[in-house]
């Protein structure tokens, strides 16, 4: 995925008038601590300075730039909620004076191990913040045709990288990208040692672009509904398998675009099933999940089968950095399994 | 790129600073525009204050005691649209700025009585909140400070676009203790990036309430500038001749050198912090406008009394503006779901 | 309630051991923008940072102190999300070392036509930080018996203040504050004009602390129930008298404390009523009415007869100053009863 | 109190820092421990950079290179709990400086395997991310010079305390661009208000991957506290003498004076960012302990053979406590429900 974003980048510097690629170690030499921006040309280190990136984000698309600005971890984004409600409520404020094209992009989730400061989840969050839409791809093809168009957004968009899913390679190849994943990584990812002369070799990109707000049914099912996006998604996904086989029959459906979301995709699966189950891995208490499970349940309330469920993250201060801390934490396969095998066969 | 180029033309055209016609370092007629401009300030803001203490408005706040400062300002900034022009980062006391650029009073007065005509926020925001694209003027904020974090991204851009085109960006002393000031001095003085913003605080020595003596321990705030290798000062701002000649001195220099320069700026509070402290007029602070027409009258460039009958004549148009206004309608509960997104149409998103 | 918070605050700094009660023009001679700290002894003036504020109480508490800190208005607590995170997991990282005994306090909600950045509520985003209590009465009396509770914590805790209701009169009296107002007011609030040297004189005041967690049945009623808190509960209350004389009986829970909340209390009273409505003024999308519908829908999924309703913010950048916008924006006298009554007469 | 008085007792007593027998400024005894303790914390990081590499943990960050300005900062540490004692606000380079202190390196060697007997977080937070009540070590947390902002409120409770117990505050050098540098400088000055702060930068010049001269325009860090009044310094924490004589003129101003000062200490980092940036050996920068090795034999006070056994002894120790943590249980899942509240059993709040 940190490839596909990189490529989506790389198109959007060439084709959709990107200016400035910028935050901490996102230039080079290093490109980016998940190797995301190395090679782009407008790719610049910022001061360690959260606000000022934010800021200057802001500033930028104010002037008619366009910016793509990294928060190295989302954990650390947590100083600039009031300038992002602020990005969200100018074009408002203003009455519809100053639109800020922006797109702000930042890793999120668990996975990788990182304990307390480099495993938070920032959905719940961000889905509170009026005025900007929220992206999170669960594979390479969709994070790139989604990134091509943030950049094209007319609003500023927050761009949400699981980053358990950075080095996951997808079932289907972006147009343009090589066969060979070796070949690929020798074009354009950067060398060991010595990069002051390396240059990428960018394969022919096209626009397979994304809209934003449109759900993926990436497993149609009749008995119940799992909707997820991210990192859990991959869970939800292979659940589905694993209980075809026991002879549960779920849909399941990759939210990508968390605001705004696709609520006719919604409507109609649920419609269908009766039966919904929320899944993603933030904290649960004044969780996004709990607004998707309240719109179903107040909309569909005589359609419903069983209580919609939500499955996230416990509510507690930290993800743990011994793995048995982390796994009792954030939903992990078995957990999904589980709740989705109670879900079908709840009975009043 | 046409439209720009219509737009160079500054507000109104001087003759050479210096004349030999009066010892004052400016000509007369630069000064005589300097004063009116600061009497329609001052009566605009008095003007809003009574609206408030009439019920016709929830809030004031304003710069009534900054003028001399203020109107210099806006005489020297460089309006238009995108980068090629200034781009304006104020806070919520630069009314006699905008004046000063050439704005018409109105949008102030519909903004204070929050009608659908306020053409800053259509009756969604406090008075004082400017906001004019057409002018590079971005929103004014509530939250103290943010400004100094933004600023960087426009000169950015500017720095980039070529040409002279500055960002400026005012605030007050106590809001100098958020980071964001700190953000501010970091992102203009990168080595080699250095970038061509007008950093301004106005030092009215007080924090609603908190003197600034209390709570801060820089005895010049263009002092903190310094370490980050920045040009800097200290000015008078209460008075309109020196602060014009001082600014002046900085926005070149920011202009062709492309380069931050910090300007502090000491002024009055002439009506305390905003109306909720009452907005009455402060007798102990300097009033920088009795001050100039003392020296005005001195100079045989504008007598007392033409300057009472100007406050007049201002003080009278605007009530009449005043009253206009209050006829206008407020804007419509439904209009709440305009411009949440830039291109798509009002809904409510979770409406049935 | 500022009164009763100012006497709360007199009565913990004489008797709780809290030793700073700061923040922006918290001190003499302001003692606060709505008086919450005037005459109090150990009220000063804070820099105008609001990291600074939260960062210094969270100093104090760990180096044995009492804070209680405030942010002026909680539309200015957006840049120090991450310091309240972090107080919040500061136990939990140490693996029980540091607890950090401290209250933030800080006025909420819309209702003095504060325009944007004087309306905004804060009980989404902070029930979503694990690690920290949050408390928000609709009383003088509550507000006085949690300030003291909050007072007496040794876990973080946010109080957070209706501002509607600053001014507002409860109908049961403090114990200790004496009958007539004007007495009131001449004993505990400063004069006009010069105020260095006025004292105040404090009634003789008690320990009427109100456990944090516990909410109150404000009515008894059998047909619906009505979850709220803040500024929004005095709309419920009302609303229920008014659907009573139409033959509505409507149960009023008033939460008080937000987290942790009083799951018996709201159990039982849906599990009667079967019709839940929560009420609140925070935008609604992933907002903590949200939370409990959830926690409802899923727990007493069977015993309800129609789907649990949330009432809240609309899902604007801001609530804008004209009248006719702030009442688009937030749940008004109106809605809440059209709410109510919708509620108790819905059928499949 | 009497267990405060108990404390009060440095790690280890000296004689007076000048003697006769040598030309170092510093007596034999004080140079020899300091050695043996810049080889310990060496050999401690080396030991958790080969556990992370042999997969006995998962992520590696810690001070190799700044031994010599950290194991002084922790011998002129008055340890103890509460506030007649220092508090140490520290980031997560800062082993030495635990070792100069007294602590034992076990600690740190179970947090980098995240046992459930890791004395700081019980196995919940990286390695380097100390916490130690009982020395008013507060717990070390990721998010860059967050402590910054906390320092002023342990260091108020010590000036209202009396006595002469400080608060020390460590970040790097990329990190003085968040805001909350800057709330340190304003919150420590304020008039009449100063706090007992040793506010200290050690500056890598590195940022991960970022050059420090990339996107700082400070020439000199301790310059950004000159206008706010305080005492600073830019000094090298390479030479662990002149960091030894340097700190001790700051310690002893701070806990006298009870007013902030601000030092810059140079130093180096040996083993680049952290495990993510690979944690290899740099040959570039200078390093200290070698530096100083050369400098303790040329003077007689301990042979590079010395040394070198030294080194080796430390290096198996720690080997050794390696494999003893490897043996240690992880923490169960149910713990994450401990301590989320003080006083209160762990359970989750939404368990049936
Ligand atoms: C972030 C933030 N905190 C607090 C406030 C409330 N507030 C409004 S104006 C003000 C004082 C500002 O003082 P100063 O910066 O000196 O500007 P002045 O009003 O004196 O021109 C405060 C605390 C705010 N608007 N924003
Ligand atoms: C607020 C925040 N932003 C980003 C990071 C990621 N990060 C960890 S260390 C680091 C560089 C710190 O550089 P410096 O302050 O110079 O300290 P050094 O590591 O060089 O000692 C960064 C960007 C973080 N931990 N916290
Ligand atoms: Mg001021
Ligand atoms: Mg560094």
């Amino acid at each position: 995925m940190a490839q596909a974003i990189r490529m989506a980048l790389h198109f959007a510097e060439k084709n959709l008038g990107v200016t400035d690629i910028f935050g901490e170690d996102v230039g080079p030499p290093l490109g980016g601590v998940f190797t995301c921006t190395q090679g782009l040309e407008t790719a610049w280190n910022s001061p360690l300075d959260e606000r000022g990136i934010i800021g200057a984000a802001m500033g930028l698309a104010m002037a008619g730039s366009r910016p793509v600005a990294e928060i190295q971890f989302c954990d650390y984004v947590y100083n600039t909620i009031d300038l992002l409600k602020l990005a969200g409520n100018t074009l408002w404020s203003s009455n519809g004076q100053w639109n800020l094209p922006m797109v702000v992009m930042t890793p999120v989730g668990s996975g990788i191990r990182g304990s307390i400061y480099h495993s938070h989840s920032f959905d719940a969050t961000m889905t509170h913040i009026p005025g900007w839409k929220t992206v999170m791809p669960s594979t390479p093809l969709d994070a790139y045709g989604l990134m091509l168009s943030a950049c094209k957004e007319q609003n500023p968009v927050m761009f949400l990288i699981p980053k358990a899913l950075m080095r996951v390679k997808g079932d289907e190849a972006i147009p343009g990208e090589p066969g060979d994943d070796k070949q690929l990584s020798k074009m354009i990812d950067a060398p060991l040692g010595d990069r002051s002369k390396w240059k990428p070799q960018w394969p022919e990109l096209v626009d397979a672009s994304i809209p934003l707000g449109q759900a993926k049914v990436v497993r149609a099912g009749s008995q119940l509904t799992v909707v997820s996006y991210g990192r859990t998604m991959l869970l939800a996904k292979k659940a589905a398998e694993t209980l075809a086989a026991e002879g549960i029959d779920a849909e399941v459906i990759d939210l990508r675009t968390l605001w705004p979301y696709d609520w006719p995709t919604l409507e109609a699966s649920v419609k269908k099933t009766g039966r919904v189950l929320f899944l993603n891995e933030d904290t649960e208490v004044t969780n996004f999940g709990e607004h998707l499970a309240r719109r179903v349940t107040e909309k569909l309330f005589y359609s419903l089968l069983a209580p919609p469920k939500v499955l996230a993250g416990k509510f507690v201060p930290g993800i743990g950095l011994a793995d048995t801390l982390e796994a009792a934490s954030v939903p992990q396969q078995h957990d999904v399994e589980q709740a989705m095998r109670a879900l079908a066969t709840m009975q009043p | 790129m046409a439209r720009d180029a219509k737009k160079l033309k500054p507000v109104k055209e001087f003759k050479p600073l210096i004349t030999k016609s009066t010892e004052l370092p400016l000509d007369p007629e630069r000064l005589r525009f300097m004063h009116e401009t600061m009497v329609k300030a001052r009566c605009l803001e008095e003007r809003l204050i009574a609206m408030y203490k009439s019920g016709h408005g929830y809030f004031w706040i304003g710069g009534p005691g900054e003028e001399a400062f203020n109107v210099p300002l806006g005489m020297l900034i460089k309006k238009g649209q995108g980068p090629a022009f200034d781009f304006c980062h104020f806070h919520y006391r630069q009314s006699a700025t905008l004046l000063a650029m050439g704005e018409e009073p109105m949008g102030a007065i519909r903004q204070m009585k929050n009608t659908a005509t306020d053409p800053y926020s259509g009756g969604r925001n406090f008075a004082g909140h400017f906001s004019k694209k057409e002018w590079n003027i971005v929103p004014v904020s509530s939250p103290i400070e943010v400004q100094y974090s933004m600023v960087a991204g426009t000169a950015l851009a500017q720095k980039r676009h070529g040409g002279d085109g500055i960002s400026i960006v005012t605030g007050g002393d106590a809001g100098t203790a958020e980071g964001d000031f700190a953000t501010c001095l970091v992102w203009t003085s990168r080595p080699g990036e250095e970038l061509p913003v007008l950093i301004i605080v106005t030092n009215n020595r007080w924090g609603i309430s908190t003197p600034y003596e209390q709570v801060q321990g820089v005895e010049k705030i263009s002092d903190r500038g310094v370490a980050f290798g920045m040009r800097t000062k200290t000015i008078d701002g209460n008075d309109p001749i020196s602060a014009y000649l001082e600014l002046k001195e900085a926005f070149e220099y920011v202009r062709t050198e492309r380069k931050p320069y910090l300007v502090e700026a000491r002024v009055s509070r002439l009506y305390g912090h905003s109306s909720a402290s009452g907005a009455n007029f402060n007798t102990v602070e300097a009033d920088c406008l009795s001050q100039f027409e003392d020296k005005l009258d001195a100079h045989g460039i504008r007598t007392k009394a033409e300057a009472k009958a100007l406050r007049e004549k201002y003080a009278a148009d605007y009530a009449e503006l005043a009253r206009v206004a209050k006829e206008e309608p407020f804007p419509d509960g439904s209009s709440i779901w305009n411009h949440v997104y830039a291109g798509e149409a009002p809904k409510d998103p979770l409406a049935d």
